[in-house]
């Protein structure tokens, strides 16, 4: 013990990582570093040698390709987490919200993120499909690089609603119910937010222990708190691709 | 009816500097402003340009007033032309460029015959289409001038346009601004700290001192006392005018009339019966009590001893004031020659002059 | 290999962009660059370092504070709101008026440095010659300063070309409208389309490195030319 | 409200890269910055011109190609390792290198500026007083040029402080070793903590603006010592 | 043995000027290097400095070699003084440091006695705490001056120390130059385009015309002869020396002996038996036939005329040669006036200055 594992988190699980992490120190001597940011840019990093141990994906298509290329231990790949995706407004005109809100189009801008480089936006991109608005709304989206910033858009009202990951609402405590509405899974496909040992940390005890923390009842639950849940009756193998 | 005056009036205070003029000047012909360096020429002349803003200060030209207690004419607004000591052409434009921004801006059309005439006194039709960069210190003055000229100034502000050039180049445009006076009824305020500059070109004359007054009046009266409060060392002398009466091609001599002799001098080409002056210096002149005709000395004129001065700045030497009809000489004699001749007020001597040391 | 659609959307909205940028920043650089190279007010340093502000301040934070400031709730966006003009956020003009903010440094400078080397003698010079204040901006500040003025326009431009983060922030990636160069190379590069990433990049290096060496090579031009009296005794 | 103690590690940690990042600034944008003052060369125009870019990309595609130079397959990468150096991103000496880079242009600019108003006369002084050409830049340069240096300094940095794109990209935002201020202040707008994002960022304005405002107050003393003989007749 | 020469050997082209010159000149003394603006005084002190880098130079002084085809030491590896034209202190020291800068790099260390005599000759003891923003032109000059001095040099070179200077503080900074000269036994190269400090400070004279010596040799020679190359208009005339033998003290007169005669100008107080030189311009020597005891003109001397050559800048006059015992004088004489008193080579006559002319 008192080994460190390098661990790369998707930024959209910064809250509920910060609490496992005080709960993985808790349980034994390890010392965990954690590095925040964007997926695609951990991928570029990873490849070009960042010093990381373990790899929380904001999705499953990176993890996926860097098993391709063999940069993850072969069979470490699983889901940690499932998003949940969440229609919100901050302006009290549009509460309480639902989707009546995105087929009326009476809004002047629907926020939400980057389909191409952000699963929440692919996820957002599915539901406009579903309910078949997108040539109606196509030119009031406001797109954010990521779900954080797509938050921003919402909550300085420069959106007047918008998809964000109900992981993030559950947090701001001035949120009602009334402002959010929890969009019904089968308007899109999962958000599977894929984890993985990398190749460098193969050999590190801390890094394999914190991967079987995760995967621990105890962290379960703390996941979920956050407005996740847990993929019990998918298995690992499904893609959506 | 015309008021034919300038009258300046400023007063103000910098950090070490205060200047505080007060003076009535004709409103015509050269007028130049003489002192030493940093007696505040540049200021004076500054805060009537309005580019220096004076405390108190007033302004009158020909009764149009520039500035009063309740007035300030902004500098773009009042009529005349400066000619600052250093070069000031715009280095983005050519020099016929540079006129043109004169041009452009003046009250009036300018005519065709106004234009050749000052290309021709300035003498610079040739170099028109250079840059700033690529003319002499000199052309470049002229240049200068010449722009001044064409804004069609009611009052010419030069400071020191010579200053700068060396003794060449100065010679070189000398003749030009002696022009100037004569082709264009325009008063000029002409800035030198240079006695011979001054002696050659003004009419009248303001010497500041540490931003005061300390003479003013027509050149000849404050320049041919012997008492003059301008310190000009070496360069004491008188200032005579006359008609020329005779010129001499043989020996290229010409003579003007004075004291009921012929005065000669080295005839520059001018005509006869034209005005001219001639600067004869303290030093240049020696007394005899008889008059020599073996000398090569051509002048001599009888003359009167009105008044003799020890020199300020030499012990050994003394300032012989002597009245020839009409005007006025000074002689610098050492103190042993007036005891050895028995010089005194009164004594009726002969001044000799030699045409060499004629200053023309 | 090809560029795709968007490529040529965001290439041709950042020209558009950029453009309109520089035109603003010259404009407004101007006055503020005059009154920097004039005043002897004791305010002189205080305005200076508040323009130059952006040159610090981490785009992202910019990019935020705008954000809440031009939205509905900000100082600014209930005053854009009140003159009917609505908010600005996620409009070509919020994209404006934020890349004006940040780029305002790299217009100011060069122009104040221009002005400040005329020195006050040609204005004055000028006044002599019956110039009032407006004709002498035109007529002699402007062409000596010319090279300044350049250096402030390509700066103005190159800088605003490869401006990100707060275009991130205030844009939310309108194809476009808001979806500039450096936004695609970044998208490009979060999806792993390396190849379109590299191209693109290509592209605005070469472009960059062309207009600086351009400014760089006039500027050397003009400054010989000031140079060579300089020698003496 | 408190600063917590990976505030406290940004802080400490930012102002470690910066003084280290100006200290190398200046020791290599001084022969860049003298060079360019003095030389005639044709090559100027292209130096000045590469040394300028950093200006104009943007900091993601600068901080990705960084990336790629100095990883495992990249030129730097290959030579780094082959020094038995390791790669160097993900550690603070690849942010220091990334940041030397992207600051260059801040620094080399006030410096050569402040080489080019000296001109060549002190210089030629100083040779007739027997003084050497190392003896002449410590002697006359160095204290004649001086707030050119400063500014260089400050700038340099108040910009090291501020850089975030590159920062991100390189540096893999590891605490105490990469994770600077402004990326902090980033984790906390990502992670919804507003009201720390916003207390570090205001800590960060008042420190850039103080920086730039001491800085403008010095250089305008000087600039009013060295007009203070300017008019002239 | 030592050789006491400078050998001086540069030719080099510029775009618009090409510099050739090739003189020996006396390790000792003041030599001046005149010319007109433009003539290449300060491009050949540049070489002679290493500031410039001439494309076939040589340069030697007293044996010991700076430059020559196979050999360019650095400017600071050679050991001169340099006095620029311009304020050249350094402007982020104080008086004080600047002094300081040189002795920290003079070769040897300075003793308190050479110091102390440096500063009083200058006379600066009292400013060196001002930094130069803070010291008038003259001020700065004799700072500069004593700075060159302190780095010790075996050669002064000195650019027009006194061009940017108006006429009070030239006369002010005058007398110490005369004293370095007095008290350091260092050849001084002294640049200027005014004869009136050449005549003044210079034994040897080096003039050059658009790149090229147009003259050199002692002052004495080159000035005394009618037909010297140099241009110098006014100011020509001749210059004599001898010791002072007499002194007047109710007249505040002094006498060298001339011609068997004594001549007589106003005493500065030199002392009794030291060598002073004197200028005798060619426009205050009068010629007369006979001795004229009643005219104010102290000095007649006895003469012969050797030669008579037109003036060229002046058709109405001549130069006219003059043989006194010993040495010359050149007389500017009216043409008519020679020719109303038949002057020839080889007549007899007296030469007449006023004491009040005499320059020195
Ligand atoms: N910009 C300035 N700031 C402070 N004092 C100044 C300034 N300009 C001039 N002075 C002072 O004002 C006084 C008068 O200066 P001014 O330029 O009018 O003199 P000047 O007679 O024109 O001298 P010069 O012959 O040298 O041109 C001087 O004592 C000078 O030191
Ligand atoms: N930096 C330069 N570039 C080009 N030509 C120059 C330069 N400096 C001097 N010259 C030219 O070289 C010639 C000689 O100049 P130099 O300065 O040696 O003259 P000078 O005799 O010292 O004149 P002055 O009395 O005006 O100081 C001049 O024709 C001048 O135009
Ligand atoms: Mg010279
Ligand atoms: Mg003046």
């Amino acid at each position: 013990h008192g080994q460190t594992v390098k661990v790369a988190v998707a930024s959209n699980f910064i809250a509920p990582m910060k609490h496992i992490i005080r709960e993985f120190k808790k349980e034994n001597g390890h010392h965990i570093s954690t590095a925040y940011g964007s997926s695609g840019k951990f991928y570029a990093q990873i490849k070009n040698g960042a010093p990381f141990d373990v790899f929380l994906s904001a999705d499953q298509h990176k993890i996926q390709t860097l098993e391709n290329e063999h940069l993850i231990v072969t069979g470490t790949r699983f889901t940690y987490a499932i998003g949940t995706l969440a229609l919100w407004s901050n302006n009290t005109q549009f509460q309480p919200v639902n989707l009546a809100i995105l087929t009326n189009n009476k809004f002047d801008k629907l926020a939400l993120a980057n389909p191409k480089i952000a699963p929440y936006g692919q996820a957002a991109l599915d539901v406009i499909n579903s309910l078949n608005l997108s040539t109606a709304s196509a030119k009031k989206w406001v797109q954010g690089e990521n779900i954080a910033q797509t938050y921003q858009f919402i909550s300085s009202g420069n959106a007047e609603v918008g998809f964000v990951a109900l992981s993030q609402v559950m947090q701001q405590r001035q949120n009602t119910p009334h402002s959010v509405f929890i969009i019904p899974k089968q308007l899109y496909r999962p958000i599977l937010q894929d984890a993985a040992l990398l190749s460098r940390g193969q050999n590190n005890q801390a890094a394999l222990d914190f991967l079987a923390f995760i995967r621990s009842d105890k962290v379960t639950a703390i996941i979920e708190s956050y407005g996740y849940h847990q993929p019990q009756n998918i298995s690992l193998s499904e893609s959506h691709q | 009816m015309q008021q034919q005056d300038i009258i300046v009036r400023f007063k103000t205070s910098q950090k070490h500097f205060t200047l505080n003029v007060d003076v009535k000047l004709p409103a015509r012909g050269i007028t130049a402003i003489w002192g030493q360096s940093g007696s505040g020429k540049t200021t004076l002349l500054r805060c009537i340009a309005g580019l220096e803003k004076a405390q108190q200060g007033m302004f009158k030209i020909n009764n149009q007033e520039w500035q009063n207690a309740n007035l300030f004419l902004p500098t773009h607004k009042r009529p005349f032309g400066y000619v600052f000591q250093e070069a000031s052409l715009f280095p983005h434009l050519t020099a016929q460029e540079n006129l043109d921004y004169a041009i452009k801006r003046a009250p009036a059309k300018t005519s065709q015959d106004t234009y050749d005439k000052i290309l021709a006194i300035m003498g610079i039709e040739n170099i028109l289409n250079r840059h700033p960069q690529h003319l002499s210190g000199g052309e470049r003055q002229r240049v200068a001038i010449a722009r001044a000229l064409l804004i069609q100034p009611q009052l010419l502000l030069m400071d020191e346009p010579l200053a700068s050039l060396d003794h060449k180049r100065k010679t070189e445009i000398m003749p030009y601004l002696e022009q100037l006076n004569l082709h264009f009824d325009i008063p000029i305020l002409y800035v030198s700290h240079s006695i011979d500059e001054v002696a050659r070109l003004a009419d009248h004359i303001v010497a500041l001192e540490n931003g005061h007054v300390i003479a003013q009046g027509g050149l000849l009266e404050v320049l041919s006392k012997i008492d003059s409060p301008l310190d000009i060392g070496e360069k004491t002398g008188a200032i005579i005018e006359g008609k020329i009466v005779e010129k001499d091609s043989t020996w290229h001599l010409a003579a003007i009339n004075l004291a009921n002799n012929k005065f000669w001098f080295r005839d520059n080409g001018e005509a006869l019966n034209k005005t001219v002056r001639l600067r004869i210096l303290a030093r240049d002149v020696s007394i005899a009590l008889s008059q020599h005709q073996d000398s090569s000395i051509t002048n001599k004129l009888p003359a009167v001893i009105s008044d003799i001065v020890a020199d300020q700045k030499d012990v050994s030497m003394s300032l012989v004031q002597l009245e020839i009809d009409p005007g006025q000489l000074i002689a610098r004699i050492s103190n042993k020659s007036i005891n050895t001749l028995s010089l005194n007020k009164g004594s009726t001597v002969w001044a000799q002059i030699k045409s060499a040391a004629v200053v023309n | 290999m090809n560029l795709s659609n968007d490529d040529f959307d965001a290439i041709g909205l950042t020209l558009r962009l950029a453009s309109t940028v520089t035109l603003i920043l010259l404009i407004i650089g101007t006055p503020i660059a005059w009154w920097l190279a004039r005043t002897h007010s004791s305010w002189k340093g205080f305005i200076s370092a508040l323009v130059a502000m952006p040159l610090i301040l981490p785009p992202t934070v910019i990019g935020f504070y705008l954000l809440i400031a031009m939205g509905p709730n900000g100082y600014i966006g209930q005053l854009t709101q009140s003159l009917g003009l609505g908010i600005l956020p996620f409009t070509f003009w919020g994209l404006v008026i934020a890349s004006v903010f940040y780029s305002l440094p790299f217009v100011v400078q060069p122009i104040q440095n221009a002005i400040e080397a005329i020195g006050k003698r040609p204005l004055e010079v000028a006044a002599t010659l019956r110039a009032s204040p407006f004709d002498r901006f035109f007529s002699v500040v402007l062409p000596i300063a010319k090279p300044g003025f350049m250096t402030a326009a390509v700066l103005g431009f190159a800088h605003t070309v490869g401006e990100f983060g707060i275009v991130l922030m205030i844009g939310g990636n309108i194809p476009n409208e808001t979806r500039v160069i450096s936004v695609q190379i970044y998208d490009h590069v979060e999806a792993l389309e390396y190849a379109q990433a590299h191209y693109l990049s290509a592209i605005m290096v070469l472009f960059s490195f062309f207009a600086l060496l351009s400014i760089y090579t006039l500027q050397r031009k003009q400054v010989s030319m000031n140079i060579s009296n300089e020698r003496q005794g």
